[in-house]
C-alpha cells in the first residue's frame, strides 16, 4: 500500500490547534528559523483514520491468532489493563508532582502504584529490593551488570571485569555486559542435559569474574536443577549471579531466584505479566538485587512512611545513578501490578502450571515429526530443529512461512544459536486446547509436505500481501526514509 | 482462572497425552529444595473489584490543577484518534516485526515515523525509537565514542540535567572523560565551547531550545567541529523544530531528543519516546531498530527491518548497542499525531505555545521582584527569578489551584528561587492570568 | 474544516468536472427565496476546545454518589472486553448489513446474540433488537392486535408504569382497548386476571420480576391465556432470567424486556436495549431485523438478513412494522457481555445482586418505621415505605453522600413514602450500610 | 467461522463477579426458578477476545473504505465523538437523578447537553421546538405522525387519516404513518423532473387530509424547488406538511424546513451529524414542530431557568404521551452536539457544499456509462440505473458484487422503487477526490465488464468469505437460532 506520504495533498489539513488568544507575537529571528515548513503529512482525519485501519489490517496480534514466538511469552493481554492506563489520574499525571512539596498529593496513586508492585517483584521473586527504573528487558540486564560492577568496584575489587555467560542465552545478555563495559565469557551448555556445564563454568571462575549471567529455565526451556551450585560456585570466587528473568513465566510460585542465592535479577514486565508488547515496545525491566546490591540502586525509590503516605527517597552515594528519567515505564508497570492483582498467588501459579502442561503438550505432540535436540520434559517453551526438513531442502524459516499460511505466528527461529535449524515455540497459558491441536495438526502437515512438496514451502506464504521481502537487498542499500 | 482457557476435562486430557499423573509432576525438574520459601500474595481478584480499587488510585491525579510543569515532558493535546487507532490490537498486541508478512503494518509504520522525523530534524536517517531522551543521548554519545576512537565528550551547561546524569550513569566503565560546563540559562558559552573543541574531543553536546527554554543557533560551534572532526550531537524538540533551524541546517551529525511530546501521554514518566536521526555516512553506526523498504519475491514494495547485522542476537557482544525491545508503540502514537496535526497544524501548535509563554513571560515578569533568567527569544518554556523559594512558591500555590512550574532547586541546588515556567496550547490565557494573579498575590 | 479532505485545488477541479463556476452553483436548484431566514450558529472550534468542553460538562455527573437506583435500568459492572472489542470500527461505523459478503460480522455477532436470547428466555426466536423495553412491548402488543383480530389487552398492575404510558402513546390510534390493573407491589392480582381473559382479549402483559422487584409464577395465567387463544406478554429482567422460570417454561408467547443491564452503560437513558422472543408460531409475525442461517453459493454457513418481506423497505405501508434501525451495537454489547459473563458469570452476578438485596432489604427493614411494600420474594430490587416524603428523603441522603433509590411517587403520586431499591453487584455490603445509616440518622 | 457456541467447552469462564460479602442467602422458592440453567456462552476471556476479533474482520465499516450506500449518509465518524459519549459523567448517569431533588446537580451537564441541542436543532431547520424523544429515524416519523393525529384531534377535525407520500418515499414513511393508524395515499412522480406531482397532490388533497409527508431533497436526491407550493396547498386543505429530515445532508445552510412553512420535521442525528450507525443502531431522530404543534410534543423537556439552572418541564394535557423510556439517545445526541460544535456554522455548511460536489463530481463521470434516469443536477445523492447492463443479463446487485470484489461498499440498490434496476449513490463530504476517481475507474471497468464479460459479474464477489448467500432459503426456512 501507499505511503502515508504518496497520499497527501498540499493544503490538506487535520486537526486543528485552538485559536490564538494572547496579543504576544511571535519572537523568534528569522536567523533562528528553519529555512522552509517540515514537510509533514497534509491529510484530513478520515483520510488518515483510513491509513492506519489498512496497516492495521496488515498486522497480526495476539488477537489476530495463535503467537507462539519463542521467549517473547505472548500471552493474552488484558483489555481492562489499557482501560486502567487510560484514566486520566495516571495518564495525565506530571512525574515532577511527586517532587515538589503541594503536588504530592496528586501522585500518590501512582506512588502507591510504584510501591506496590516493588513490594508484589520482591516476594514473587524472592529477592530483596527493585528498581523499577530499567526500561526494558535489555535494560535491565545493563543496569544489572552496573550494578555489578559498581559492586565490586566499592570493595576495591576492580579487576572483575569479566562475565560468564551461556552459550544459549539471548543476544542482549553479552551485548549488554559489553556495553556496561564489561568483558564478556562464553559457557558452553552440557549437550546431554542441555543445561550449563558446571565443570566449564568452574574452569572460567576466577578472580576476574564479576558475575556469572543466566536464564533460568534456559532459552532450550529447560530448568538447571543445578543452579545452587552454581551460585555457590560463584560465590565462592567472589563473582555474583544475575538472573535473567525473560523465562519467569514458567515458575511462578514454583521457584524463585533470590531463594536460591542469586544477587540480581531482572524482571520482563511485559513478557510475564501481560501487558502488550506494542509491536516492539515499550517493554519494562525492573532490577531485583538482595541487600548487598540495595546501595547500588539507582534513586529515586518510593518509600512508606508511617503517616501511611508514599515519598520518593533519593538514592545514597553509592548508587550507580539514574537510568531513567524518573520512575521507569510507569504506564507498564500500572499494568503489570493490575495484573498481578488480578491474579493474585494462587493465579500466578496457575499461569505457570498452565504454560508449562501447554508446551510439554505440544512438544509430545510434535517430537515425532521434528528432530528433538533435548528430549527431556521441557518448562514453558521447547526447541525443535528442522534438520531432518533441512536435508530436503526445507529450512526452518519455510517452515516459519508455512505456518504463516495457516494463519498462525510462526515461532523464533534460528534461535538459540546451539540448536542447529533451531524453531522455538512458547504457547503461553492463554490459549486453549483446540488451538494447540489445530497447530499440533498444521505442523504435521508442513513436515509432510517438507517430504511431498519442498517446493511449495519454499513458496510460502501465497496468501499474504507480501511474500519474502528481499531483506538482503534492504541492508545493502538502505532506504530508511521516503524522499 | 484470569485469562486461562483450559477447564478440568482439558487439563485432565492434555496431562494424560504428556503421560503426567499431576501438574505438579509438570515441575519435576525444579528440584524439592528450590521450591519457594514464602509465596505470601493475596488472593486474586474479580475485574470489578480490581477496575474500582485502580480508579481509586487513579482518584487523586484526576484533580490536578492547571500546571506550567515541563522540563522536557509536557502536557500537550492528544487527538482522539491517536489513542483510538493506536489501540488497534493488530497493533498494540504484535511482537516486535521480525515477520515481515505479518507485519507490514507495524513496519510501513515505523518507516513512515523514521521520515516524519528526517523531515522534522532535517537528517538523512532516524531509527525505530530508543527508550528516551537521555538513553538516546547516551547512544548518541556511544556511536561518538566508538567512530572517533576518541573519549572525552564535552558537554554544554543547556543540556537537560537529568539527561546528562544518565548518560554518566550509563558510560561510568566505559572510560569516557566528560567536559561538562556550568549550567546557564542563555545561549551556549561560544568561548569556553570552542576552547574545547579540538582533535581529543570525539563529541560536543548541545540543546536546542536548551534545558531552560533558551533558542540558540548552533552553527558555528558545527563548523569549529567539522574542522576537527568531531561530531556535535543536538537535542532537540520535536514541536520547537517546525519553527526552528533544524539539526541538519545547523550541521549537527547527529539529532536526538525526548518525543513525549508528540502524543504520548506524560503518565507520570514513561513510557516516554526516545529519538534519534542522524547524518548517512553514520547510519550503520546507529542503534536500535531500523525499517527499511525493500521489494518482496513478486516485486511489490515492502518493508523489512534491516541493517540487523548490528544487532545483538546476531552480533551478541559486538552489537553496536545491546536494545532490542524499543518504543515502538509510542513511536506509532507520535507518528500518528504527526499525521494527524501535519505541516500546518503543528506549526501551529508550536506557535501558539510559543506565544502564549511570551505572554505568560510578560505577565509574569511584570511583577515585582520577579527577574528573567532565560533571555529571550525562548520557545515555550522560560525561567524565572523569584523573590522567595521557587518550591514553597510552588507549594503554596497549588494549594490556590495552580501548579507553578518546576522548581529548579531539583536540579540545580544553587539556585533555589528559580522557576521553570512551560506553556503548552493546553494552558489557556485564562490559566496564564489564574497563574499570574496567585502569584502576584503570593509575593 | 474538521473531516472535509478537499484542499482549494480539490474543490477547484472538481467545480470544474461539473461544469460549474462556483460553489453556490451547486444550490442552483434552491430558489433565492428559500435560503435560510436565519443561520445563527456559532463558529467551529478545535477538538481540543470541544473535549475541554464536554469534559466540563461531564464532570458533575462524575461526582456521583454510590446510587441504588434501578427501575429498570440497572448499573452493572461492564467489563472491559465490551467496550474495547465493540468499538472496532469495523463494527461501530459499519451500516445495517444489508450487502452480507461485507457483513458477516454484524450478522453473525446478531444471529449469535438471537441464540442467546433464545437461551436466557427459552423461547424459539429472538429478533436483532428493538429500541428499548418499552417500544418492545408496544410492538409486541400489536403482534396480539394483528394476529388475534381482538382489540382488548389486558395489563398487570405490576408492568413499568413507564412503559404502560409509552404503549399507550404509539396506539393511541389504534382503536385498543385497554385494561390496566391498579399499581401493585406483590404477585399479579390473579382473580382480577383471570377475569378478564376471555374471547375478547387479544393479550394479557405481566412482568416478572414485576416493577417492584417481586417474583412470580405466571405458569397459572398462562394456561388460561392459551385456553382462550389469548396471547401471554410478559416483560423479564435478563439477569434474572439465569435464575427465575423462564418465559418458555411458564408458557408465554412473548417474552421481551429492557437489555441496558447487559453491557449497556446507563447513558442517561439511552441508547437502551429492547429485546424481543416468541413462540416458533409468531417467527413470521416478528417485527424488526431478523439474521438467519443459511449457505451460500459454495455452501459454506453463512448469514443474512431474513424475512425481510415483513419489512417496510419491501412492504411499505403493510409492514409488520415500521422499525428500521434499531440498536444493532447495543445489541453486540450484549452479546459479548452475554460471552463473556457466560452460563456461571451471569448467574452469579445475578445471585450477588440478589443476596445483596435481600441484606439492604433485612438492614433497611430494621429501621424503625420503614415497612416492608415489595413482599419476599424479591430478585435485587425492592419498594419500601418510610415515615417521611421518599423525595425529601432522597434529597436529604444525596447531600450525605448517597442516592437512596428511586421515590416512587415519579410514579405512583398516590404514595409519595415509597422508595424504590436496587442492589446490584456494584454496591457493595459498604455501601449498603452506609445508606441504612444515613438512612436511619436521618428518620 | 463457527458459532461462539461451537467452541465453548464445559466448564470455561469468563469474567466473574465480586465474590459475596453478605451474609444472606439466596431465598427464591425452587417453584419459581428455571429448571435448568441457560446454556450461554463457556469460553475465556482470551478465546471470546479471538472470536469478536475475528467478527469484526468479517465486516466493513467506514474506516475500511469508501462506503457511499445513498440515503444513509455514511459519514466519516470522528473518534472524538467516542472519547466524549465514553465519559464516566455521561455515560455513567442514571436517567431519573434528572428526576429526584438533590439528585439533579448531577445530571446539570447532561440537560445541558440536551437543551442545547434543542436549540441548534431549531436554528439548523428553522423550527420552534424539538422533542429529543424519537429513538430512530422511522420512531421519528412515527412521533410526528401522531402529533399530527393528535392535532387535528384536538381540533375536532378527527375525519383528516390520510396521508400523502410521494411513490419515491423510503418505505418507513409509509410504514410509520399506518403503524400510527393512518391511511397512506401514494404520490406519483413527475418522469420530467423528478419531483412531487404537484397536480396530482392538488388532485389527491382534500378534507380527509391529515399530512403531506415528504423528503427534500428527494430520494433521486432532486431538490423540491416547488415546497412553498407544496406547504401552500396543503395548509389551504387544512393539511400539515411533514419533512423527512433523511436527506439534510444536502443542505445544511441553504435551506430550512421551517422557513419553508413546514410543520413537523425529523433529523436522522446519525445520519448528518456524523455518529457511528453501530451495524443498525441505535441512531435517533429527534421531531421538529411549530409553533401550532408544540402544545402536543412528548415531555418531559428540558427547559433553562432564571437561575441558569435546566430542569425538566412534564408535557401539559395536550401532549401524545412519552415514546421513548426517558430524553431519547442521550448517548447519541451528545455526540451529535459535539459534532456541531465542533463544526459550527460555517463548517456545517461546508459539509452540504462538499457533499453536493462529490454527488455531482461522480454523478458527472458516470453518467456515459450508466442510465441517469433524471438528468439535473443533483444534491447529496444521485440515482443511475443497470438497465443497460440489464440487458445483458448484469443486474444492478451484480453490479454491486462487483463494486465488493473491488474493496468498495455498493450502493443502495433496487430503491427507489420507481426506478428500474436503481443503484444510489452518496459519497458524502469526507471522501477525497483520489477516492472518487478510483471509484470512476472501477465503475466504468464494470461497465465495461458488463459488456464484455457478464458472467464474470455474475459470480463476483470471488474474494470474500462467502459469496451470494441463498437468501430465498434462508426466508423459506428461517434458522433464526441455534439450537
Amino acid at each position: 500500500m501507499n505511503l502515508i506520504f504518496d497520499k497527501c495533498r498540499r493544503g490538506a489539513r487535520g486537526v486543528n490547534p485552538p485559536p490564538c488568544d494572547v496579543p504576544d507575537e511571535p519572537a523568534i529571528p528569522d536567523s533562528l528559523r528553519r529555512a522552509e515548513d517540515a514537510h509533514l503529512c497534509e491529510l484530513s482525519e478520515p483520510e488518515i483514520a483510513r491509513h492506519f485501519h489498512e496497516l492495521s489490517t496488515r498486522n497480526f496480534g495476539v488477537d489476530s491468532g495463535f503467537y507462539p514466538l519463542g521467549s517473547c511469552t505472548m500471552k493474552y493481554n488484558a483489555k481492562v489493563l489499557e482501560a486502567i492506563a487510560r484514566r486520566p489520574g495516571f495518564a495525565g499525571l506530571h512525574p515532577l508532582l511527586a517532587k515538589v512539596a503541594g503536588g504530592g498529593p496528586y501522585a500518590q496513586g501512582a506512588l502507591e502504584v510504584l510501591a506496590s508492585l516493588e513490594e508484589r517483584l520482591c516476594e514473587i521473586t524472592g529477592m530483596g529490593a527493585y528498581t523499577l527504573q530499567p526500561l526494558a528487558g535489555a535494560h535491565g540486564e545493563l543496569t544489572g551488570m552496573l550494578l555489578v560492577a559498581a559492586y565490586h568496584h566499592a570493595r576495591g575489587d576492580a579487576k572483575r571485569t569479566e562475565v560468564l555467560i551461556p552459550d544459549e542465552s539471548h543476544g542482549t545478555n553479552p551485548s549488554s555486559a559489553a556495553t556496561a563495559g564489561l568483558e564478556v565469557v562464553s559457557i558452553p551448555t552440557d549437550p546431554s542435559t542441555g543445561m550449563l556445564d558446571l565443570a566449564a563454568l568452574k574452569q572460567h571462575l576466577s578472580e576476574r569474574t564479576a558475575a556469572v549471567m543466566l536464564t533460568n529455565p534456559n532459552t532450550l526451556g529447560i530448568f538447571h536443577a543445578h543452579i545452587r551450585e552454581v551460585v555457590a560456585c560463584a560465590h565462592e570466587q567472589g563473582a555474583l549471579v544475575y538472573y535473567d528473568g525473560a523465562n519467569l513465566n514458567a515458575v511462578l510460585g514454583r521457584f524463585r531466584p533470590g531463594d536460591a542465592g542469586i544477587d540480581v535479577v531482572h524482571v520482563n514486565l511485559h513478557k510475564t505479566f501481560g501487558t502488550p508488547h506494542g509491536g516492539g515496545g515499550p517493554g519494562a525491566g525492573p532490577v531485583g538485587v538482595n541487600g548487598r546490591l540495595e546501595p547500588f540502586l539507582p534513586g529515586p525509590r518510593p518509600v512508606r512512611c508511617g503517616d501511611g503516605q508514599i515519598r520518593l527517597e533519593d538514592a545514597g552515594g553509592k548508587s550507580i545513578g539514574p537510568v531513567a528519567p524518573f520512575y521507569g515505564q510507569f504506564g507498564v508497570c500500572l499494568k503489570a501490578l493490575a495484573y498481578i492483582e488480578l491474579l493474585g498467588g494462587d493465579g500466578l501459579r496457575a499461569v505457570s502450571e498452565a504454560a508449562v502442561l501447554n508446551a510439554n503438550y505440544l512438544r509430545q505432540a510434535l517430537k515425532d515429526d521434528y528432530e528433538l535436540p533435548f528430549d527431556h520434559p521441557c518448562m514453558h517453551e521447547f526447541v525443535l530443529s528442522a534438520s531432518r526438513q533441512a536435508a530436503n531442502g526445507v529450512h526452518a524459516t519455510d517452515i516459519a512461512k508455512g505456518l504463516i499460511e495457516a494463519g498462525i505466528h510462526p515461532p523464533t527461529v534460528y534461535f538459540p544459536l546451539i540448536v542447529e535449524e533451531a524453531m522455538m515455540f512458547e504457547p503461553t497459558e492463554t490459549e486453549n486446547r483446540p488451538t494447540l491441536d489445530r497447530f499440533i495438526d498444521v505442523m504435521r502437515a508442513l513436515a509432510r509436505r517438507a517430504k511431498e512438496d519442498p517446493g511449495s514451502l519454499q513458496a510460502a506464504p501465497r496468501n499474504t500481501a507480501v511474500c519474502r521481502p528481499d531483506e538482503t537487498g534492504a541492508a545493502r542499500r538502505p532506504d530508511l526514509c521516503s524522499a | 482462572m484470569n485469562y486461562i482457557p483450559h477447564t478440568d476435562d482439558d487439563r485432565a486430557a492434555m496431562l494424560e497425552a504428556c503421560g503426567l499423573e499431576s501438574a505438579d509432576a509438570l515441575f519435576a525438574a525444579i528440584p524439592e529444595s528450590l521450591r519457594p520459601a514464602s509465596w505470601n500474595l493475596p488472593e486474586g481478584k474479580s475485574e470489578q473489584e480490581i477496575a474500582g480499587a485502580f480508579a481509586g488510585l487513579a482518584a487523586a491525579g484526576e484533580q490536578t490543577p492547571p500546571s506550567f510543569m515541563g522540563a522536557g515532558y509536557y502536557d500537550h493535546y492528544i487527538p482522539a484518534a491517536v489513542d483510538e487507532l493506536s489501540s488497534r490490537s493488530e497493533f498494540l498486541t504484535a511482537y516486535t516485526p521480525y515477520q515481515p508478512e505479518l507485519s507490514q503494518g507495524t513496519l510501513q509504520a515505523i518507516y513512515e515515523y523514521q521520515t516524519h522525523i528526517c523531515r522534522l530534524t532535517g537528517m538523512d536517517a532516524a531509527n525505530a525509537s530508543l527508550y528516551d531522551g537521555g538513553t538516546a543521548l547516551f547512544e548518541a554519545c556511544r556511536i561518538a565514542l566508538r567512530k572517533g576512537k576518541r573519549n572525552r565528550i564535552v558537554v554544554d551547561g543547556g543540556v537537560h540535567p537529568q539527561h546528562v546524569r544518565m548518560v554518566r550513569t550509563h558510560a561510568e566503565r566505559l572510560g569516557v572523560e566528560w567536559d561538562v560546563l556550568p549550567a546557564h540559562p542563555g545561549p551556549a558559552d561560544r568561548e569556553a565551547l570552542m576552547a574545547r573543541v579540538d582533535g581529543d574531543t570525539a563529541a560536543v553536546v548541545v540543546q536546542n531550545p536548551n534545558f531552560y527554554g533558551a533558542i540558540d543557533d548552533h552553527s558555528d560551534i558545527a563548523a569549529r567541529c567539522r574542522e576537527h572532526k568531531v561530531l556535535l550531537i543536538q537535542s532537540v524538540n520535536p514541536h520547537a523544530l517546525t519553527l526552528l533551524k533544524t539539526p541538519g541546517e545547523t550541521g549537527a551529525d547527529i539529532a536526538v531528543g525526548e518525543g513525549q511530546g508528540l502524543g504520548n501521554p506524560l503518565s507520570f514518566g514513561g513510557p516516554s519516546l526516545g529519538f534519534m536521526a542522524a547524518r548517512q555516512k553514520l547510519v550503520r553506526h546507529m542503534p536500535g531498530r531500523l525499517a527499511g523498504r525493500t521489494t518482496d519475491r513478486d516485486g511489490r514494495d515492502c518493508f523489512v527491518l534491516t541493517l540487523q547485522a548490528r544487532e545483538q542476537h546476531i552480533r551478541r557482544r559486538k552489537a553496536t548497542s545491546n536494545i532490542c525491545t524499543n518504543q515502538a508503540h509510542c513511536a506509532l502514537r507520535a507518528h500518528l499525531y504527526l499525521s494527524l496535526l501535519g505541516r500546518e497544524g503543528l506549526k501551529q501548535t508550536a506557535l501558539l505555545c510559543h506565544r502564549r509563554a511570551r505572554y505568560a513571560h510578560r505577565r509574569l515578569t511584570a511583577i515585582d521582584g520577579i527577574e528573567t533568567v532565560t533571555p529571550e527569544p525562548f520557545f515555550h518554556e522560560f525561567a524565572i527569578g523569584l523573590p522567595r523559594d521557587a518550591g514553597e512558591a510552588v507549594e503554596a500555590l497549588a494549594a490556590r489551584g495552580v501548579i507553578a512550574g518546576v522548581p529548579l532547586k531539583l536540579y540545580d541546588p544553587e539556585h533555589p528561587r528559580r522557576l521553570l515556567v512551560a506553556v503548552t496550547e493546553k494552558r489557556s490565557k485564562q490559566d496564564i492570568d489564574l497563574l499570574a494573579a496567585h502569584l502576584e498575590d503570593l509575593l
